[in-house]
C-alpha cells in the first residue's frame, strides 16, 4: 500500500520558513515542534509587515493624507481578509485585539461592566452562572473566574472525561436557567480534542445563554467558520496561525458587540468627547482604543493568505496524517502515556504524553539535545493536568511545515531519552 | 498646485461652501438628526419635514465641517426639496457608489447636478466620508420620521 | 552669526529611515511631518526584529528548549534596555502592554478592581477625586472617566490658561484630601508645552496621591528619567518612538505594583490556577497576561539603542530647533494663529495652529497636494479645542530626519494654502 | 547523547533524584513555606527547624519537579544541616553566582560539595530555577523563622 502522495509540496513549504535553516548547534538542525506554543513566520509574512513599513506606514483612521489613506486602506483591507478566513458575515463583527487572552478578557470584562443600560443577555450579574470546561487553557478560565469575583456569579465547570473528551453526562443539570455564559476552547491545546461544539451552542440556546469559543488553537489547523458554528463569540491570536505577535481578533455578532459597552477607552473608540463624559463609536471601533496594532495587521492577512492559498483542508489532512503517525509510534513505546484522546476525526494534532513519571522537563531536555524542540509542563492547563494527577506534561504539536520525517525523529528520540535515564539509573 | 486638487475643489464646490443653500435650522419638521464624524470633529444638525406622499417639503440643516461636506450637504438640500423620497433613493444610491468607486465609476449629471462637482472627492478616500456624512443624516432622519410617521 | 552645526549627520539619519525613499506620486517627494501621530521606523528597527523571527522566535517564558531560551532572553534583554532608556530603577518595573492606551487603562483598571484586601492609597472608591488637566490626550481622560463612573469617584481638571499652559491658580483647591490620583500628560500633543510635573508631584505628595505621567510625547523627543520625575507611574508607545505598533510600557513603583491586582488575566501571569480559583505572579509577569508582544519589545529595545546612539540630548536640540524655525515662519503669516505657547524651554515640536477659520481637513489638502503629510482634527483632544473655540487644527510634528529644508516648505505650503483658497473665492 | 546533556544528568545529580536525602517533612520546625514556579508547575515545601547561634537543626521538605531541582534539594539539605546560618550564606551566594554565570564562574568545590554536580545547569538558562528553587525557599524560611523568633 503507498502512502497517498500529500497535496502539499512540503519541500515548497519549509522554503519558505528561514527560521528552518537555523542549527542549534553545529551539529543539529532544528526540529520545531513547537507551533503549538507560537508557530514560525513564513517570508510571506515577514515580507507583507516590512513592505508596509517601507512604504505605507501612518497612523489609521486619523489622517486625512495619502500615507494615512494607504495605512488606512491596508489596515481595513486586512480586517476583511480575516474576516473572510474565519467566516465572519462582516469586517465590521471582527475586532483586532492584542492577543486572544485580551479578546478573552474583553468579553468578560464587557459583559461585566456593570452598565445598567445593556440589555439583560450581555450581563453577568450576582446569581449568574458561568460555564467553563475543565480542560480550558488559563486564558479562557481566569478572566472568568474574576469576572464571577467581580460580580458575584458562580463559576461551574464541566468535567473532561477519562477518554480525554468532555463529559456531558450531567450537560442537563450543570446548563440552568442561571447560565449567562458557555466559555469553551475548539480544540484543547493539551489534549488535541475537539469540543461538540454545536451540542454546547444548542444548550445554550435552549436556556439564553451566549457561546464564548477559543479558537486559539483550532484557527491554524483546521478550517473554520464562526458563522456555521453558531456561537456569539470567538477568539483567535496571530501567533499561532504563522502571523505577528502582538495581534488577536474577537469576532462577535454585530448585534451584541452593538450593544456591549467598551473596555479599553481612550482615543479612535470615541464617538465625542466632553471633560466630564464620553459617548463612543461603532463596532469594531468602540473596542479598538488607541493606535492598534498596524503592520501586524497586515501581517496576519498575509499569514491568512498563506493558509488560504494551501488550503485549510489540505493542512488539516497534512497535520492529522502526523498526528496519526505520532500517535502511533509513542503508543508503541513502553512506558509513554499519551495524554489524549486515540485516533479519530475529534483528535487532532497536539500530542501530550507522560514517559513513565520522568519529569517532562527532563524529557524535554534529552529531546532538545537532539534538535527536538517541544513544550514540557502544564501548558498553561493545570487544572487538567491535575484532573489526570500529572503535574506536566511533554507536548509535541505540528505546524504546515512538519515532515513525517520529523515525526519519526520525535518517537526515536523518545525511546532514547528512556534509554538515557534507564541508563543511568 | 498639481492638478487633483483642483478637481477637489471646482468652482461649485467652493460657491456652495460660501454660501450654502438652505442652510439654518428651521420649523416644522418631522425628525431631528445629529452626526459627528469622531476622526475630524465634524457635525451636522440636520431636520427633514415631509408632507403629502413622502415628498421632502424641507430640508434644514447646520454643518461644522470641510468645504467638502459644506458643499455636499448644500448641494443635497437643493436636491433633495420638493421632490418625493422614492425619487431620492437612486439619486443618494448613485452618488454613494459613484463616491466609493475611487474615480472608476463616473457620475451621471442627470441624476447628481450639481453634485457631480462632488466627485473629484472620490479618488480621495480620506473625504469620502465628508461628502457621503450630509446623505447619512438624510437616510437616518428619514427612517425617523417614518418610524414616528408610522 | 553661524548657526551651530548640528551634531547630527541628517544625511545618515535620513538613509536609516527606507520610507523617506517614497514618493507619493512621481512628482511628489515625502515630506512626512506626522511623527506625533506615528514614528517612521529606521531600518535598524525592522531589521532586529526581522532577525529575531528569522533566528530566534519562539514562545517566551513557557519554554525549556534552547529556541525558547533564545526568545525569554531577547525578550527579557529588551525589558532591560527599555528600563535603562526610561530611567526605570529595575526592569522589574517594566510592564510591556499593548500601547499607552493600554498602559493607562490597566493602572486605572487595577486602581478600581474593587478588591478589598488592596491597600487603600491603591484603590480608587466613591468620594474619591481624580484630577486630570483640559490638555488631556483622550487616552488619558477617558479611561478616568470610566473609572470615575465605576466606583463613584469625582472627576476634576486642571483648566488650560490663555497663555496654553496649565492654569495652576487653584491648584490649592483642585488638589484636596480626597484626591487618589493627578493624571497628566508630560508633553502636550497638540500644543508642544511640556507640564511642570514637578509641581504636581510635589501637590499629589502632600496629600498621597499617586501621579500617572503620559509620556507618549515627550519619551521620543527628550531625554526622560521617570525616577528623577519623581512619579508613580508613566506610559509610553512603541510606534512613536520608532519601534512598532502593537507595543506599549508601563513603568510603575515596585511597590506599587507587587500590591496592585491584575488587569488582564490568563497564561504567564498565574502563580497557581485551580478549576475555582488563582493566585498570581510578581510583578511585571502579573500584569503581562498571555503571549505578549515578543518580536515587537526586541523591536523597540533596537529603537531605544537608535535614540540612545544619536543622544537624547541631541534630538531634542535638533527638535527646538526645528520647532524655533516653525514658529518663527508661521506666526508671520497673515491669518495663521498657533495654537500652542512662544518659543520658550517649555515649549517643544508639536506645531498646531489654525489658518483663518478654514477647515484643517481643506488645509491639509493642500498640504498633503505638496507632499506635506500633516495631521488635521481634534488630535484625540477635543476637549482642549473646545477650550479654544475650535473644532480642530492642522498639527506638524518633527522627527529625528525632519531637515531645516522640509521645515521651510511646510512654511511655504501654508502660504500657498491661503493663496490657493483666496484664489476661489 | 551530545555532551553538555551529560554535563547536566551528571551520576551525582542522578543519584541524589533517585535516593534523595533529607526528604520528606518533619517535625519540630520553626518556619514552613511553600514556593511554586508557575511555569512548570514545580513546587517545594520546606521546614527549618534553627538551633541555639541559629545553627541549621533540620531542614525537611516535600520537593515535586525535575531531577535538577530534586538533586538540588537533597544537596542543600545535606549542606545545611548541622551548620551555623553564617556559614551557609557564602554558599548560597557562590552557587547563585555561578549559576547566573552561563557557565563562566567555575565552582568551588571547598563550598558547594556535591553541589558542583549540579553547575551544569548553568548553560541551560531555564534549569537554572530548577536548581536555586530549592535555596529561594530556605532563604524565604529563614526569614520566617527570624521573623517569628524576634
Ligand atoms: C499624549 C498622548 N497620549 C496618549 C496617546 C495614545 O497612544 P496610543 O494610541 O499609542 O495608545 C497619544 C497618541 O496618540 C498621545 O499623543
Ligand atoms: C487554547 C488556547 N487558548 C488561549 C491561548 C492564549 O493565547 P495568547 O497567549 O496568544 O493570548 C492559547 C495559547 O497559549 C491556547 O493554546
Amino acid at each position: 500500500m503507498s502512502t497517498p502522495r500529500s497535496p502539499f509540496d512540503l519541500e515548497a513549504i519549509r522554503a519558505d520558513f528561514p527560521i528552518l535553516e537555523r542549527r542549534l548547534d553545529p551539529e543539529t538542525p532544528l526540529i520545531y515542534l513547537d507551533g503549538g506554543a507560537t508557530s514560525q513566520r513564513p517570508r510571506q509574512v515577514i515580507d507583507a509587515e516590512v513592505a508596509f513599513l517601507t512604504r505605507d506606514n501612518a497612523a489609521v483612521k486619523r489622517g486625512a493624507h495619502r500615507l494615512a489613506s494607504a495605512a488606512t486602506d491596508a489596515y481595513e483591507d486586512a480586517r476583511e481578509t480575516i474576516a473572510a478566513f474565519l467566516g465572519a458575515p462582516s469586517p465590521d463583527e471582527v475586532v483586532i485585539t492584542r492577543s486572544t487572552t485580551e479578546a478573552l478578557n474583553l468579553v468578560a470584562h464587557s459583559l461585566g461592566s456593570g452598565d445598567e443600560t445593556v440589555p439583560d443577555h450581555l450581563r453577568v450579574r450576582a446569581g449568574d452562572e458561568i460555564l467553563v470546561t475543565e480542560m480550558e487553557h488559563h486564558a479562557n478560565l481566569v478572566p472568568w473566574q474574576e469576572l464571577a469575583r467581580r460580580t458575584g456569579a458562580t463559576l461551574r465547570w464541566i468535567p473532561v472525561a477519562e477518554d480525554f473528551t468532555l463529559d456531558l453526562t450531567d450537560l442537563d443539570s450543570l446548563v440552568t436557567d442561571r447560565t449567562r455564559v458557555i466559555a469553551l476552547t475548539h480544540q484543547s491545546n493539551v489534549l488535541g480534542t475537539v469540543t461538540p461544539v454545536e451540542r454546547l451552542v444548542e444548550a445554550a440556546r435552549s436556556v439564553g445563554a451566549l457561546t464564548v469559543l477559543d479558537m486559539a488553537q483550532s484557527a491554524p489547523h483546521m478550517s473554520v467558520d464562526v458563522a456555521a458554528l453558531g456561537v456569539d463569540f470567538a477568539a483567535v491570536s496571530g501567533h499561532k496561525m504563522y502571523g505577528p505577535t502582538g495581534i488577536g481578533i474577537l469576532w462577535g455578532r454585530y448585534e451584541h458587540l452593538a450593544a456591549m459597552p467598551p473596555f479599553l477607552t481612550g482615543g479612535s473608540m470615541i464617538e465625542t468627547v466632553h471633560m466630564d463624559r464620553s459617548t463612543y463609536a461603532e463596532p469594531p471601533a468602540r473596542f479598538e482604543a488607541g493606535t492598534p496594532p498596524i503592520s501586524q495587521a497586515v501581517g496576519l492577512a498575509a499569514a491568512c493568505d498563506y493558509l488560504t492559498a494551501l488550503g485549510m483542508d489540505a493542512v488539516a489532512a497534512h497535520e492529522q496524517e502526523l498526528t496519526r503517525r505520532a500517535l502511533r509510534g509513542l503508543t508503541a513505546i513502553d512506558g509513554v502515556r499519551v495524554i489524549g484522546p486515540a485516533d479519530g476525526p475529534e483528535r487532532r494534532g497536539a500530542v501530550s504524553f507522560d514517559l513513565a513519571g520522568r519529569h517532562p522537563h527532563d524529557v524535554g531536555q534529552v529531546l532538545d539535545s537532539l534538535g527536538i524542540e517541544v513544550r514540557v509542563g502544564h501548558h498553561c492547563a493545570w487544572p487538567l493536568h491535575r484532573r489526570f494527577g500529572l503535574h506536566g506534561t511533554t507536548r509535541a504539536s505540528f505546524s504546515v511545515h512538519t515532515t513525517p520525517s520529523e515525526v519519526d525523529a520525535l518517537i526515536a528520540g523518545v525511546a532514547r531519552t528512556i534509554d538515557f535515564f534507564g541508563s543511568l539509573s | 498646485m498639481s492638478n487633483p486638487l483642483s478637481s477637489l475643489y471646482t468652482e461649485i464646490v467652493m460657491e456652495h461652501d460660501k454660501r450654502p443653500l438652505h442652510a439654518g435650522l428651521r420649523e416644522p419638521f418631522d425628525a431631528e438628526v445629529h452626526h459627528v464624524n469622531p476622526t475630524c470633529g465634524d457635525e451636522i444638525t440636520l431636520r427633514l419635514r415631509l408632507g403629502a406622499d413622502e415628498l421632502v417639503q424641507d430640508v434644514s440643516y447646520e454643518a461644522v465641517g470641510c468645504a467638502m461636506s459644506r458643499a455636499s450637504a448644500s448641494i443635497m438640500a437643493d436636491l433633495l426639496i420638493g421632490r418625493p423620497v422614492h425619487e431620492i433613493q437612486p439619486v443618494s444610491d448613485h452618488l454613494e457608489a459613484a463616491m466609493r468607486s475611487r474615480g472608476r465609476l463616473a457620475g451621471d449629471e442627470e441624476l447628481l447636478g450639481d453634485g457631480v462637482a462632488l466627485l473629484g472627492a472620490a479618488k480621495f478616500p480620506a473625504r469620502v466620508k465628508c461628502v457621503l456624512m450630509p446623505w447619512k443624516a438624510y437616510q437616518a432622519a428619514l427612517v425617523e420620521a417614518r418610524t414616528l410617521g408610522a
